[in-house]
């Protein structure tokens, strides 16, 4: 039922994950053409977890990622260029070239960064609605993560101090069943990450996460909690990354995972499904999905072009920015 | 001029920086109504209620982190670790995230927080309560580094360290908070980057930091009967260093000894050592001489930990041996 | 109900229940008199803790211990003379006065040594864990911690692991109300440490610790179950410190701890509740337990003797024992 | 004589010592199935099963504690952290626990445990998966520290440190997973602290670790063409560190430059330096120059990263430097 989120705000979620989607997509291909080095973490089917879960943000809310963290990034209202930027270590990038795909920020938009060390953005997480709570304002903390993460000591001890201190920050699990090769039913000993809010006295619920607008509507309720000062929520978000886990995953993971399982979730499109059903629904014409599809390519191919066009830090900026 | 403990410094300046900024915050292990394992918080807790100290679960790198996430969205920020030795629980909180924010983000982060902790031996706490560990985080880029010795420099440190934008370690030394010294009236902060010549010298340059300072000129004092003059430097700050007081002092007294509590090998010795002989190779008249604990965890028999950490007796024979008088 | 346990036990129990408590009143005591140097965290008040949980065990199960270790290693088995020698510093200790009371160890008698960092242990008794299944024995691991143990990130990590591979440990919280001097309720989010259990899937209660009955029941269970290849358990077991949390705690916990809440404790005394069971059932006359009380004073006497005619190691000792 | 990848060397190596010793265990993320991110324990899972080799969640600190639990009970173990930057994650279970159990237990606590590892920039992975972090591990007494530079060396180190009852770090590079290598056809060990001259020389004495040993090599071969014979030390441990065979050399050459990859300040260079000095002061010629990166985490972008990390070009400066001739 998406009848209670209105016409624009449909659209304009459609919108962001059809931008995830493409960003990805170009980033992987400028990956293997050598025009982005290092590695890449590709969020393409996992769209709909972004974008459910920052819809119901404001811009000062803020936001902790992850390394595989393009679509929150762009969920959360980044500016492409100055993204493709970082991907190109251009100095017009968020993060000056410094960064790169695993780290970047956007202060001004409540991006606190990214992490390359899984688990590293939960007690930093906490500490924003630390900052919140002490400042007393109603904003809120979204803390992204993956399964695999909620093995690490700091989910622990970032949810325990959360719900100790009724902190207002949601933990959202971007559940997409492997960590790297690892299937979560061989690392996490609960039959459901939500289990796990138990051992904290919070709510927490696995949700379709491949259905936006129940990532939505379930974002809505625990961000309203926060805001209230009722404290935490953990929103287990099942969902599936098509491409693999890195862009060095030979044959998009196939080596843990096998093509039925790859095809069937195929089929669960997150993108695909919000579009049928915004179709369904006669909230979008196949004319303006068309529209808007080359809208978001012009974009992306704007973003490249700035990108290609910025200039290389020198070297001496290595330098600079140890400090503040 | 009054005469107070290291600890009642270190607790007036939180007092007074508390007061000065409303939006700073203390959290930390016992720090509230227990007011710290070693009492520099009592009070606190009643004066700026539990959002502002913020007593905090066992859990050190929920500590550091939401520390961390704290400083980074504008509350600055003061994370007590009750002992040093806990640093390598939150260890990728402190190395991989707060030092790195900064630089991660092109200059944009802002972490506005201080890392309070205590180090060093002698008090039978055995391998786990009683290490040095700031040669870890001399070799972390995006960290300051302050070690006072004394109750006057605790406050003055301290006052920068609150007001700095960036994740300073502060760290004390369990040895040290009993002792007393004169602190003025007014309010005073020490620069960071400057060090102290706590006696002036012309034989020999000793450069000590922390309790190590207290030691050393015990040290130069009994040196001082058998006519041997030496200058001790205490650093005060390692990350910025004043290399350039070193440099000064070694290009008078030709000689230099480094003393420090933490383990000799790969200890702040070492890079303090390899820098002499590189900026003043022919200012020097013997290899520079460094002092630290032997290569082993701290014991906890009270014979075997008075052998594995420095003395003034270490120091005098360093001195010497720089002499050729040994 | 002692009556599943046969009467030697029970005086065994009783007995070493009383050894500890006299081993800690005289280490304060020679504490006090420096002849003990650091700190001492008092096991006093939770012997049936220890007792209860190490009393199903045998000889060549593994025992993982806390700071506040004593009891534990005397109900494991240890050696009163070298433990009293341990914390005299001497060479006759049982880590040749280079662990202290921290860090006493007894390998022959399974003891894998305690630990000064709170949470430390866990891991390394998963890992003890892993060892007895790899070699395919029967054995089990015990591992000890405390409350405010609970709330560090290797907690959450070790009961995971244990879970996930179904390693036989026996994960007991000395559930003594206070981490230092911070209440559990203000430390630990859940209601119950043993809900914490159903993130992992696995079985876990709280238990009346100062009933060593209660928890040498529950014990039997756990180490019946984890010998049967059927995991680990959790046992959260309420108990007191009377002392307070270490030699330099003013008024043994006064300062975070009110009057009648200790007084309400004292009351509870698990040596005195176990004494009277015994009496009232008949276990034992007011004559034996003076006899025992003799016995046991004798034997500690005997080790502080020992401990104080035992040598110094040398400086050169210290140099010692890095590797293997 | 079979000419193998370093990735090949490991791997057999693993093979080889887990059918000799049917205890010996594997514990680490996706070292299963998967056969490990840079393909080292593939086909281990399938022939050893999955108690030997065990693919754990994403827990560091578990993997670490628990192959010291097994290792202190009789397991031994070797467990893998994909990235030397996850060490800090487990930094306890490696500083305060592993490298002290045996010291704290009086010598009792037996602990065959080996924690590979690799490290290094040079791919763009910016400043969370590119540190060399060895000169933290250097200052901590009780781990053994293996750093190999070849396919040969990693096969007889990896042995070693398998076989032995002590904790070892065994860190890798990632740059040098695809390097070539002759391996002969029987077993070999290579003892702990004995170097290798990589390159023999008379005009000046490099000191190199790991990767940098290729880098060295290559500028030793540029430096060559000026007429100037390097010699370049491979340390391969650096606990136990072959001092005397830098000392050796020194005396020789008169004249040391160390290169390492990680961070100069507080670098292992530094202890090196600060040693040769001590020893053979009045061998020197010239200050003993250091080569490491910059003082900043390392940055993403391209340029940036290759300022920060040294290359041939800060070899061959450096050289030139001792030598008087830059
Ligand atoms: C502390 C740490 N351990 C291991 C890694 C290597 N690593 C990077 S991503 C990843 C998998 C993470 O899984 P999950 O949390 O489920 O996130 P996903 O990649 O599936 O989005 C691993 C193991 C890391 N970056 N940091
Ligand atoms: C990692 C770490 N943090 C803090 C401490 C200081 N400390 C020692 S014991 C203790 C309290 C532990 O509480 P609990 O786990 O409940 O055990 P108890 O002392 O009550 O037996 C604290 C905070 C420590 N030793 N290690
Ligand atoms: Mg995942
Ligand atoms: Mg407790």
């Amino acid at each position: 039922m998406t009848s209670r989120i209105d016409n624009k705000r449909c659209l304009k979620m459609y919108k962001q994950m059809l931008t995830i989607r493409r960003f990805e997509e170009k980033a992987i291909e400028l990956f293997e053409h050598n025009l982005i080095r290092g590695n890449i973490h590709p969020c393409i089917g996992q769209e709909a977890v972004s974008v459910g879960a920052c819809t119901p943000l404001r811009r000062d809310d803020f936001m902790v990622n992850t390394h595989r963290g393009h679509g929150n990034c762009i969920a959360k209202g980044a500016d492409l260029k100055r993204m493709m930027a970082e991907l190109f270590g251009k100095s017009t990038g968020y993060c000056k070239g410094k960064g790169g795909s695993m780290h970047i920020a956007d202060f001004e938009g409540g991006n606190l960064g990214a992490n390359g060390i899984v688990g590293g953005g939960l007690p930093i997480a906490a500490g924003a609605g630390i900052g919140i709570q002490n400042r007393g304002t109603d904003q809120v903390a979204v803390c992204f993560f993956g399964d695999g993460a909620t093995n690490q000591g700091t989910f622990h001890e970032s949810l325990n101090l959360a719900a100790l201190w009724k902190l207002p920050v949601i933990f959202v699990c971007e559940n997409n069943l492997y960590g790297l090769s690892t299937p979560v039913r061989e690392a996490v000993s609960a039959d459901h990450i939500s289990d796990r809010a138990m051992a904290y006295g919070i709510p927490g619920m696995s949700i379709d996460g491949n259905d936006i607008i129940a990532v939505h509507t379930k974002m809505v309720e625990a961000v309203e909690r926060a805001r209230a000062g009722e404290g935490p929520t953990l929103l287990d978000c099942i969902t599936y990354r098509f491409f693999g886990h890195f862009t060095g995953d030979p044959g998009k993971g196939i080596t843990y995972r096998s093509k039925e399982e790859m095809g069937q979730w195929l089929e669960r499109c997150p993108i695909k499904r919000f579009r049928e059903r915004l179709i369904k629904e006669k909230r979008i014409t196949e004319k303006m999905a068309k529209t808007m599809e080359a809208n978001v390519t012009a974009s992306i191919e704007e973003a490249v072009q700035f990108a290609k066009e910025s200039p290389l830090p020198l070297p001496e900026e290595a330098l600079q920015d140890l400090f503040h | 001029m009054a005469e107070i403990t290291f600890v009642e410094s270190l607790r007036m300046t939180l007092k007074e920086e508390m007061e000065r900024d409303p939006s700073l915050m203390l959290i930390g292990e016992d720090i509230g109504r227990y007011g710290g394992i070693f009492g520099v918080t009592k009070g606190l807790l009643e004066e700026f209620g539990p959002q502002r100290v913020r007593s905090a679960p066992i859990s050190e790198s929920a500590i550091i982190g939401s520390a961390l996430g704290a400083a980074m969205t504008g509350i600055r920020t003061v994370a007590e670790l009750m002992y040093i030795d806990f640093t390598p629980v939150a260890m990728d909180q402190i190395v991989n995230q707060a030092a790195k924010m900064c630089y991660m983000s092109g200059g944009k982060a802002k972490v506005p927080m201080v890392i309070r902790t205590q180090e060093g031996g002698g008090r039978g706490n055995a391998a786990q309560h009683s290490q040095c560990l700031e040669a870890l985080f001399l070799h972390i880029p995006g960290l300051k580094i302050v070690m006072p010795s004394t109750p006057y420099d605790a406050r003055g440190l301290l006052k920068t360290a609150i007001r700095d934008d960036n994740p300073v370690m502060f760290i004390e030394h369990k040895l040290l908070y009993a002792s007393k010294g004169s602190i003025p009236e007014g309010e005073y902060l020490i620069p960071f980057g400057q060090a102290d010549i706590k006696r002036k010298g012309k034989d020999v340059t000793i450069v000590a930091i922390s309790y190590m300072v207290i030691v050393a000129l015990r040290a130069a004092a009994r040196l001082a009967e058998e006519g041997i003059e030496a200058e001790v430097i205490d650093l005060r700050t390692l990350v910025p260093m004043d290399f350039e007081a070193i440099l000064k002092s070694v290009r008078n007294t030709n000689r230099v000894v480094i003393v420090h509590e933490g383990c000799r090998r790969g200890g702040i010795g070492a890079e303090i050592a390899a820098q002499i002989q590189e900026e003043a190779f022919d200012a020097l008249d013997a290899p520079v001489e460094r002092v630290g604990a032997l290569n082993v965890p701290i014991p906890y028999s009270e014979p075997l930990e008075n052998a594995v950490i420095p003395d003034e007796e270490d120091i005098v024979k360093a001195v010497k041996k720089v002499l050729y008088r040994s």
